[in-house]
């Protein structure tokens, strides 16, 4: 079966590195192709490392509390620079303090994100939807 | 400028600073006469250093919170909270993100939108926006010392403005503040950077005012041995130094286990005063600072609750002159003043049951001592050979060899080779060495630790291990166990 | 009957069987057979003695909260909440105060009222009003051992009715359950009192069926020498095994101070082993409990959280076979299921974390066991020259001589002459040594401990001192200096 | 002056002996006669010792959680043993569990205390009020 493409990255001037380094690991683990922008990542960099790539999905991570200002906008410039219908998730701790998720999730949903997660997900849990939304049989 | 240990030139210093005090309106604020007065006339107890020396001389150990919102009025109620509902004897302000990376219009955006929804849309104070008045209505509206707490690469107008503001601390350092906290920025360019932010804190020694300066010992707070964060912390002591600051608080972060943590926080001040004696530098107040945990916490508020004592018994039974305490709401997001209060209450409930005891010296402390001077010698050593005695150049070429690496780094002018593991007492020690110049006897040592981790667990010692240890107390345990 | 430690012969204990059996309504219900059966048909993870064992052999610390509330549903509600979100190794039941004095008509309006008024109106579950069906519907309800945790001077109804309700662990004994909870009740009568409960469990081992005991160690909870504690501890010990008894958990409350509370639960099971062994007695499976802090708490409960962790890192790093949690509410009242859970999880936060940690062996440990083992021994060997080699005998004397002594116990059969108070250090030191028959080399080191403190303090040591001692904890401290 | 007598005890099953022997100490301190009757006190017996004694309070504690059962009725019993107007304080942690004190006052004042204090009042506070109450001057 073919290999999807997913690009992982730390949106903003966000530095949290070590959630990013596990990511990659069990992405590429569960049998992904893996690109990995890395921390400090602008909503830019996202799109042209999908596009070159060919990705199926972009995996926004922020942690440090700016994501709502940081994301916000993504899913637009998708659809201006022709990847519009581009799986995107996000992740890690979206918010600044500790909010009610079920009201986080809605903002971001309503931000066009396919996928929104709590703090402390664990990849696993991703990579089930990934092979949900990407119709791959396991 | 080409980079060196030595005191920077005046004149290089004036015209850096032409061009820092320009980079944000709020630059012409600063008047470093006026700016000495007003340190003068603060008194005694609004000053860090005067109050390290207090704590250092009784043998106490001081807490402090972190704690910074986007706007002046919330900013200080917080800090007033913190100080007379939490009990800290030191207070912080915590810079946010955009700072930090020296964008000011998205932190003056993120005021704004803060203005708007009625609650902190930043991760800390945005000082260089707010201005140098607004800094010393801060200073004016507590009573315990202020220091500003951050992450910033180039720092050089944060510290204007915030020293100019009466804050008599500043964290940071050209190593500390770069390798955890950048991507792109080379270790040349923040150590000079670091230098401009020493000097300045030398001019106000040189005027008669105290400023202490801490470099940020946890780096990058994942599982750092303690012979890596002694190293920097060494460095950036020496750094500081040679540029006229007098008053240094070297910090380090838990790793868990009790003995290596004592060990690590008695090491630290024996090294930084051995190092300054031989490259031949002034006499130094040396204070330490310890960080309860600051990898990932768990989610449970009780089980945080365990952390945060855990770090406040490893800080008062090694004697730390401060510790910079964690909250219950560390593993969900920024803290409400409340959680912030309760997780230094329950601190200084510790400190206080604690403070008249010790933890006696025996073979394993010795051991653990022996092994981290030994280490963080290897390193200094190297070091300075790299830079022929100059320790800013030896820092940057060791940076490049891989002789001093820090663990899950996001800058790229770190070699990120090394890995460390737990090993079955929960102390950490090296799975993959990198480029580290350590002997045959202490590679040994440390395989010989993780080897017998893997026998207790059935398994061979590998990056699932490393995984494991991340995750392990934010999942209630300190090593690791494979998941059954 | 006449005192003695020897076993009690099967004429008197049936003798006794009918009168207890006869105190209330619910005596019916017991069937000695029907129970045996019962107890062997549970799944061993049901069973105390077992699941005690394993924690022994592979040296993990178990962890076990107090709860217990008027009406059957509610109870049971309670102890699965503890263990499922709590993660309670251990359950407990505590019993209610009017059934520990044998009021079982109070508790029957307390019953009542509770069902009127929809809250618990008891601070416990009244086990002998519910009978025995009701104990199985608890011990079916849960899937952890559950003990009986009382403070009961005459417990023999309530052991009948809880055995054979299929608990299998029962806290007190003829010292500890009466000097703390009684006032008039002679030392001679709860002592065959208790023999009857531990004959009792004789009865259950001859016929294979495994009843752990538990003195209880931490007596008034305040300031109690451990040489005090564990004097006890062991004359309870030889009580319970005289009389068939063939596990026991010795316990001990903490003190406070590191070294002596890991010091003291060292020294128990070592002079519980040499006076069973002393005294000819068969091998018995000795473990251990440790008690958080058991006096006063702080009110807040952040504090209160930090004095959890101090007492769960001491018995982590003292081995304790298992820890009785307190919880985040203690300072106020009974507490809630979730506070009580949440007292629970600090604690197991903290013993995961620990469980591979150890404190090394040092000369002030050292030290420390030597004194609490030369006064337990000193204590000890005049019970049994005061009974002529019979310790029920001597027990008795040894009290109305002042001999043992417990501080603070409501009993006039506590002579209550000596008084305790912490060395500068924090360890509980004895400031008047009442009759205890201490040799002077121990009364100096005493005494100079607490001089020491007085000079640190400038005063001289008084019952001020003491007095600021009791409230200390609840204020902050550990060691009740001075108000300023 | 006159020195006042206090009844001092802790009410109905409860054995909590500490607080009872400082408040002991501490109003002796403060120039009372103190008379003690200890823990596991009804409350004929404190009617007795006030009667016996010709106290000037009865001051009952309960730590245990009982309390709100123990201390019924002792105002009544007062009245028909002819001390019906006597002071009656009542402190300690007097209710099952952490109640709000504001109600848990309300209830104990309704049974006829006249003062009542919340978990962990320190002597001080009382020795001020029979002060007060019972017109001593300082
Ligand atoms: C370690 C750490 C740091 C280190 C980071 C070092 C480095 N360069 O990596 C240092 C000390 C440098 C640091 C700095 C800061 N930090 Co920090 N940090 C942490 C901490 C303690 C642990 C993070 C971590 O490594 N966890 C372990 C990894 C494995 O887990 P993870 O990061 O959560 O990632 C996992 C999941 O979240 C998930 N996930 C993440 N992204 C995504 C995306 C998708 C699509 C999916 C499916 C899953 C997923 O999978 C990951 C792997 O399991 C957290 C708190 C916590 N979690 O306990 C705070 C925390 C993230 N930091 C915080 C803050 C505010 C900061 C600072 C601003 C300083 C400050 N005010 O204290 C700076 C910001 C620097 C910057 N510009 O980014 C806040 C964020 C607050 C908020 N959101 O409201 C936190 C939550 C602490 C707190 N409660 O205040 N920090
Ligand atoms: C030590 C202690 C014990 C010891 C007592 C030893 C002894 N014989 O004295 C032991 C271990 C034996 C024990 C047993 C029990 N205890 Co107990 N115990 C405590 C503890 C930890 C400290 C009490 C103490 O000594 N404090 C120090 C003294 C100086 O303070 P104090 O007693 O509060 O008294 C001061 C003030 O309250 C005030 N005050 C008191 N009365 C009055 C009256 C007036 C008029 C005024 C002005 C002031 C005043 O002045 C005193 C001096 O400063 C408290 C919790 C706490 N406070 O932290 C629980 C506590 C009182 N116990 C409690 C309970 C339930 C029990 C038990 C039923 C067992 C159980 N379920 O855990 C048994 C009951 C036995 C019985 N029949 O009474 C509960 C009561 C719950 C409630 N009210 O909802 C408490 C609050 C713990 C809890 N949160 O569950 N206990």
């Amino acid at each position: 079966m073919e290999q999807k493409t997913l690009v992982l990255g730390v949106i903003g001037a966000d530095v949290h590195a070590v959630g990013n380094r596990i990511l990659v690991y069990a992405f590429t683990q569960a049998g992904f192709k893996v690109v990995n922008i890395g921390v400090l990542a602008s909503q830019e960099e996202f799109i042209r490392a999908a596009i070159e790539t060919g990705a199926d999905a972009i995996l926004v991570s922020s942690l440090y509390g700016h994501g709502e200002m940081d994301c916000r906008g993504l899913r637009e410039k998708c659809q201006e620079s022709g990847i519009g219908d581009i799986l995107l998730y996000a992740g890690g701790n979206l918010v600044v303090g500790k909010q009610d998720f079920t009201s986080v999730e809605a903002r971001f949903k309503a931000m066009g994100y396919n996928r929104v997660y709590p703090p402390g997900t664990m990849p696993e849990v991703a990579v089930e939807h990934l092979r949900q939304d990407l119709g791959i049989s396991k | 400028m080409e980079l060196t240990v030595k005191q920077m030139d005046r004149e290089e210093f004036e015209r850096q600073r032409q061009e820092v005090l320009a980079q944000w309106p709020t630059g012409k604020e600063v008047n470093f006469e006026d700016a000495v007065a007003y340190h003068k006339a603060l008194p005694k107890s609004k000053i860090f250093a005067e109050k390290l020396a207090e704590g250092k001389a009784s043998g106490i150990t001081y807490a402090q919170p972190r704690a910074g919102v986007a706007l002046i009025n919330e900013h200080i109620e917080l800090l007033r909270y913190l100080q007379d509902e939490g009990g800290a004897d030191f207070l912080p302000t915590t810079i946010d993100s955009y700072t930090r990376q020296n964008r000011y219009k998205e932190a003056q955006a993120g005021i704004e939108e803060s203005r708007v929804v009625g609650r902190s849309m930043l991760n800390g104070f945005p000082a260089v926006n707010h201005g140098v008045s607004a800094c010393r209505r801060v200073v004016e509206s507590v009573k315990a010392p202020v220091q500003v707490r951050h992450g910033t690469p180039d720092g050089r107008l944060l510290a204007e403005i915030t020293l100019a503001g009466g804050f008599t601390d500043y964290e940071g350092g050209g190593i500390s503040y770069n390798i955890p906290y950048a991507k792109d920025v080379s270790i040349e360019s923040t150590i000079k950077y670091w230098q401009y932010v020493d000097r300045l804190i030398g001019l106000y020694e040189e005027h008669g005012v105290k400023i202490n300066r801490e470099p940020f010992g946890p780096l990058t707070g994942t599982l750092v041995p303690p012979c890596i964060s002694h190293a920097v912390a060494v460095v950036e002591a020496v750094l500081a130094v040679a540029q006229g600051v007098k008053s240094v608080t070297l910090g380090y972060g838990q790793c868990g286990n009790l003995i290596q943590d004592v060990a690590a926080l008695r090491t630290l001040p024996v090294l930084a005063e051995e190092y300054l004696n031989k490259l031949g530098y002034p006499e130094t107040m040396i204070t330490t600072v310890f960080h309860q945990w600051m990898g990932g916490f768990p989610q449970d508020e009780a089980k945080a609750y365990g952390v945060i004592s855990w770090g406040a018994t490893a800080a008062a039974l090694g004697k730390a002159t401060k510790v910079i305490v964690k909250t219950p709401h560390e593993a969900l997001g920024i803290p409400t003043k409340e959680a912030n209060a309760a997780g230094l209450r329950t601190t200084k409930q510790i400190l206080n049951m604690l403070k008249d005891q010790t933890l006696p010296m025996t073979d394993d402390m010795a051991l653990e001592q022996n092994i981290i001077l030994s280490e963080a010698r290897l390193i200094l050593d190297r070091i300075l050979e790299f830079g022929e005695g100059d320790i800013a150049v030896g820092t940057v070429r060791a940076f490049q060899a891989g002789t001093i690496d820090v663990p899950f780094a996001p800058s790229r002018f770190n070699a990120g080779k090394i890995l460390p593991a737990r090993d079955t007492q929960g102390a950490v020690r090296l799975l993959d060495f990198g480029n580290l110049p350590f002997t045959d006897d202490i590679k040994e040592f440390h395989k010989e630790r993780i080897a017998k981790r893997g026998r207790d667990e059935g398994r061979d010692p590998s990056f699932q291990m490393v995984i494991d240890d991340i995750y392990a107390i934010g999942k209630g345990m300190l090593v690791g166990r494979p998941r059954s």
